[in-house]
């Protein structure tokens, strides 16, 4: 019994990976689709873009890479059909060099889109007066403290090299307290710069969806409503796209709500695994292994 | 020489760090013009060249790897043809529209190279995560003392919780897996978040304050 | 072919204007017979961009209201200007500009008084195009009139005039001010006090005991020791403190004659790593042992660097990783990495959503502040010592905040709690 | 909207798998595929950052404000300058010029930070740990307090840990480990997810099976 337990507590990684790949391989090929509910701080943030009217602007900051673009992607995407749908105008920036690829790409997608009957609903949009994006720009918090003081003095032209100071949006929302709200979208830390550097500044709401690892160091903002929403990971923009009803839009499932078998069954695994090693640790129990607590 | 050399730098830091602290409680125009002034310009084209300079000392690096034929320099001609490619194509497939951010022409190399070389080098190396986390479950995840203990068990519940099979678990009254999970969450993960937050804060206060009084002079390398 | 031009100015801003009131009107059906005591004062605790007109609404009929301004003092019944409006909200919910509500005490402020914020207007220049004009201090001073019902049955208020001024000192901050103070000087007195008086005592930090053992066991082992300063700039100030503790180790590993690999994320920290580095090769005497060629800059973007320094960590088979300063997502791949080739990790970061990975990876960790506390445990140099002992007093006064707060909060008083709040 | 040919499409839809799984080898052993790749990413990734600085940085902020006419701005030649003293650190007689343009950068945002650490974060997060005590919120209330107050005894330096305040340092530490087994339980999931990205990739644009 202690041999089996020695094999098993220092199991090759190898075979953990190989599983954790089959996991995520058979469901996604076959589907079992499982329910899910919408939780409050998802609701939240999707009531406070709904309670907009026409015109509004909001900020949406694509502050993610392509590294994270299956958990925050599908939930720009969403963000997007929201907005163009109610006529709410956003503003989109990045703040990570490696964003506006992604951020582009999501906007044309969305611009482009061709519903059942073939009809492009939001074709008659118009860069510059009915969304605009800058692009991304170096400096972080100097950024968002720049647009606190004016959007068209810290981007002078957007990323289609056009003059922003011409732009009826930038009439109507010169600077950041002028919008209603920022949207952070963020793979990276800039929530906790953009709660003190800019929205508090702006005195503005501000809702936040982040990669599903970081979602628990925004709880406290959330919990203290410095931040309206909170929308982690791709289970949060699974909600998302169901607030949003993405089926109804496109004619099937969003891809985050797509993936979420798949992250059942390797969450199963995780836990039999630690279940099963703890079971063997107990047994084995006069071997300590490295790593803990400091 | 001595007072380029030492106190200028620490003069500049006290008056640049002071001026940015206290413009903060000024809401008069000049004071959002100097905060203005900083962010937008200042630091932007320091960040830059900074930027440039490490660039260089990467090509200097590999080049230098290259030259003297040094273990594994055959990779480093291959990050140096793959930087000149990138560059290049950054460069001169841009359009030219003036001065000022660009656009990234639709359809050029560089768009090309960003989407189908930057992209799945940077999400399949993000995505094996997923298989060193499982890993790092299994090993790590042991009931050793009663702290590991409570380590393990609010991650399995928040794990079950935060997909929807936690919401097919019921735990009477009403209430799911997913509600214990949101629980731990919005309590005792918010108060601990809370508690490291409210220390790093005033680290970062007290540092600040060692910066612009000249007694934190690190960024100077150490003593002169 | 002119009034069929869409982008015509004149017709943008009508829309504009339009627009703006729907915005303003349609959220707050104010219902009222009368606006009444229309008044207008300066925007206090501003740069001098906006005026603030108030008045009171009592009744149930709705109205629609068009603030107008003019330059000059004194009101002519031609050529006003509209207001582009921007908010219409209820006094009681501007505590920065009237105070906390009559739950606080503050009796003047009833629930139907409203409150407008005028930051620009809508005047016809001589070319008979319309403008936006920001209100700013050099246009004198502002007469303000209110227009109930623009379309027809108007009726004005005059609600005076007022010169838009800005403010030299935001009274909002007092309390952040004093905050401000209040900790800056409790820390610098703390420096100055270590410096006549170095013996401070530091409870003990586990796993910085293990960086002598760490490096001791590169050297027998001949193989390098690796120095990650964080995926940040020194604008984050981990980064700062991450950089300090290197100074510490470089001194170590150049004692004990090893090498010391720093792979560096961002440009700025990589030349201050140099200088750090080098001076104490020198310090510790071995000048001739410093390689600048060790610490050099990989590239800015996050998964290149980390599959670069997992290549590092593979192929050169460091002894001991030390991964301190701030982190992403990578802190596990790094981690995980340096696991499989059996180096002892320290690692250290004020990144909230990292630690828990590092704590399952790393044989120590360092959790937040610790971070920062570290370089003063391993320097024992007296500024840095004062410093931590200054940030516990600050530490202690919060936590005694928090409890009279929530003390007093308990028994119905928000007294300290608005106190804590930022307006 | 991309002009991009087909041809350019499918081959970059190939180099694109290709290089996804020159990146899984990883996990299997290190060896000379992945150490391509990683080369070649380390390239490509330098030479983004290169262009990216010149066009957000450079260009606009330098010499665009240099360029004679409206946005001619001579004040840009201060930092300009000492941006030039931070290159000049390849001249290793002129790297002390460098110093004071990191005192600059450096000090400017340690001196943003103190306002806006004070106001943007301390005072919203001890504000809101102020609630009151209620019995409709007995199983938070109390609770955020406790944690609060017992993880910040256990970041006090200046106190041994024995005795009372050892206990109560204890308890601090268990919710830490609670908040972190709490992240690391929530961000299984995201690693999760980036897996599924890329195993999406691999199924449905490449392989082209059926969505």
């Amino acid at each position: 019994m202690h041999n089996l337990a020695k094999i098993i507590l220092n199991l090759d990684r190898r075979i953990i990976y190989s599983v954790v790949m089959l996991c995520v391989a058979i469901p996604l090929i076959r589907p079992f689709g499982l329910p899910f509910r919408v939780t409050p701080e998802v609701r939240d943030g999707y009531e406070l873009i709904e309670s907009l009217k026409e015109g509004d602007v909001i900020v949406i900051s694509c502050d993610y890479g392509p590294s994270a673009e299956a958990e925050t992607h599908p939930m720009y995407v969403a963000l997007l059909h929201q907005c163009f749908r109610k006529g709410i105008r956003p503003v989109i920036l990045t703040l990570i060099p490696d964003g506006p690829g992604l951020a582009n790409r999501g906007l044309e997608d969305v611009l482009a889109y061709q519903d059942a009957e073939g009809q492009k609903p939001y074709e008659h949009l118009e860069s510059g007066k009915d969304y605009v994006f800058l692009g991304f720009k170096t400096g972080g918090q100097a950024i968002m403290i720049g647009i606190g003081q004016g959007f068209t003095g810290t981007f002078p032209t957007d990323y289609n090299a056009q003059e922003t100071a011409a732009m009826p949006i930038f009439r109507d929302a010169p600077k950041l307290a002028d919008t209603k709200c920022v949207f952070d979208i963020a793979s990276v830390g800039y929530p906790d710069f953009w709660i003190p550097y800019g929205t508090e500044r702006a005195g503005i709401p501000f809702i936040v969806s982040c990669t599903a690892v970081s979602a628990p160091q925004y709880y406290p903002y959330y919990a203290a409503g410095q931040a309206t929403g909170l929308i982690g990971g791709m289970k949060g923009a699974a909600e998302y796209e169901s607030l949003v009803d993405m089926a109804a839009i496109t004619g099937s499932d969003g891809p985050a709500t797509k993936g979420l078998d798949a992250q059942s069954a390797v969450h199963v695994f995780i836990i039999l695994a630690i279940i099963i090693a703890n079971i063997f640790y107990i047994i084995d129990r006069r071997r300590p292994l490295s790593g803990g607590v400091a | 020489m001595m007072f380029l050399r030492k106190q200028l730098p620490i003069i500049l830091a006290f008056v640049i760090g002071l001026g940015l602290w206290l413009q903060a409680y000024i809401p008069h125009r000049t004071s959002s013009a100097g905060l203005t002034t900083f962010t937008q310009s200042w630091a932007v084209i320091l960040a830059g060249c900074a930027l440039l300079l490490g660039i260089l000392s990467a090509v200097h690096h590999h080049w230098t790897k290259i030259k003297l034929r040094r273990q594994g320099f055959a990779y480093s001609i291959i990050t140096l043809g793959a930087f000149v490619v990138t560059l290049v194509a950054g460069l001169s497939w841009w359009n030219w529209p003036g001065f000022g951010a660009a656009k990234m022409a639709d359809g050029s190399l560089f768009t090309w190279i960003f989407d189908n070389v930057f992209t799945p080098l940077a999400a399949t190396m993000f995505s094996l995560l997923a298989f060193f986390i499982a890993s790092a479950a299994f090993r790590a995840f042991r009931a050793r003392s009663f702290e590991a203990t409570a380590l393990l068990i609010a991650g399995c519940i928040v794990m079950l919780g935060r997909v929807p099979i936690g919401e097919l678990i019921p735990l009477g009254g009403g209430h799911d897996l997913s509600d214990v999970a949101g629980w731990i969450m919005n309590v005792p993960n918010a108060a601990a978040q809370r508690a490291i937050l409210v220390g790093v804060i005033l680290s970062q206060v007290a540092i600040s304050i060692r910066i612009i009084f000249g007694i934190e002079r690190t960024y100077m390398g150490g003593s002169d | 072919m002119r009034s069929l031009d869409l982008t015509n100015t004149r017709f943008c801003l009508t829309a504009l204007l339009l627009l703006s009131l729907v915005c303003v009107l349609a959220p707050h059906p104010a219902r009222a017979q009368s606006p009444s005591n229309p008044e207008v004062t300066d925007h206090p605790n501003d740069d001098g961009s906006a005026v603030i007109l108030s008045f009171g609404l009592a009744g149930d009929e709705l109205l629609e209201l068009m603030p107008q301004v003019q330059i000059e003092g004194v009101w002519h019944d031609t050529e006003t200007a509209p207001v582009l409006l921007s908010s219409l909200d209820k006094r009681s919910d501007h505590p920065e500009i009237y105070g906390w509500g009559v739950t606080d005490g503050n009796a003047e402020l009833r629930p139907d008084d409203y409150y407008v914020p005028i930051s620009k207007y809508v005047t016809v220049g001589e070319d008979g195009e319309p403008s936006v004009v920001p209100v700013s201090p050099e246009l004198g001073e502002f007469a303000v009139r209110l227009v109930v019902d623009p379309a027809g049955r108007a009726e004005s208020h005059p609600a005076g005039s007022v010169q838009a001024t800005g403010q030299l000192f935001n009274r909002n901050m007092s309390f952040r001010v004093l905050l401000a103070f209040l900790f800056a000087g409790i820390i610098m007195y703390f420096i100055l006090a270590a410096r006549r008086n170095p013996n401070i005592f530091i409870r003990r930090i586990a796993g910085l005991e293990a960086v002598d053992e760490a490096i001791g066991r590169a050297t027998e082992m001949g193989k390098p020791v690796l120095h990650i300063n964080g995926l940040d700039s020194l604008a984050t100030l981990s980064t700062v403190a991450a950089v300090n503790i290197l100074g510490r180790i470089a001194g170590k590993v150049a004692t004990y004659e090893s090498d010391l690999l720093v792979p560096c994320f961002d440009p700025v920290v990589m030349t201050v790593s140099q200088e750090v580095v080098k001076n104490a090769y020198i310090e510790a005497g071995r000048p001739d042992n410093y390689r600048e060629d060790n610490i050099y800059f990989l590239t800015d973007q996050q998964f290149s660097y980390t599959a670069s320094v997992c290549g590092i960590m593979l192929r050169e088979k460091p002894a001991a990783n030390f991964l301190l300063g701030y982190f992403y997502a990578e802190s596990l791949l790094l981690a995980e990495t340096g696991n499989t080739t059996g180096a002892i990790q320290i690692a250290g970061t004020d990144a909230q959503a990292q630690l828990p990975f590092f704590i399952t990876t790393c044989d120590y960790t360092l959790i937040g502040e610790e971070l920062y506390a570290a370089s003063a445990y391993l320097s024992r140099e007296p500024m840095l010592l004062g410093s931590l002992r200054g940030q516990d007093l600050a530490k202690a006064f919060v936590m005694v905040m928090i409890f009279l707060g929530t003390l007093l909060s308990t028994f119905g008083s928000e007294w300290l709690s608005r106190l804590w709040t930022p307006l | 909207m991309t002009e991009v040919t087909p041809i350019g499409q499918l081959l970059g839809v190939w180099i694109a798998a290709g290089l996804t799984l020159l990146i899984f080898s990883f996990i299997y052993k290190d060896n000379p595929a992945f150490k391509f790749a990683e080369a070649l990413f380390l390239g490509v990734s330098l030479g983004y950052t290169a262009v990216n600085t010149y066009w957000n940085s450079i260009a606009p902020q330098v010499i665009r404000p240099l360029t004679p006419g409206v946005n001619f701005d001579a004040w840009v030649l201060l930092p300009v300058f000492l941006g030039l003293c931070i290159i000049l650190r390849v001249i290793p007689s002129l790297s002390w010029l460098s110093r004071m343009a990191f005192a600059v950068y450096i000090a400017g945002y340690a001196g943003m930070a103190i306002p806006n650490e004070i106001s943007g974060r301390l005072l919203p997060q001890v504000g809101s740990t102020m609630a009151p005590f209620t019995a409709a919120t007995w199983y938070i209330t109390p609770v955020i307090l406790l944690g609060v107050f017992c993880t910040m005894m256990y970041f006090f330096f200046s106190l041994e840990h024995k005795g009372a305040v050892g206990r109560i340092s204890r308890i601090g530490v268990v919710f830490v480990m609670i908040s972190f087994g709490a992240s690391f339980g929530y961000t299984v999931m995201a690693r999760v997810s980036l897996l599924i990205g890329r195993m999406q990739f691999l199924f449905f644009d490449w392989l082209g099976l059926p969505n």
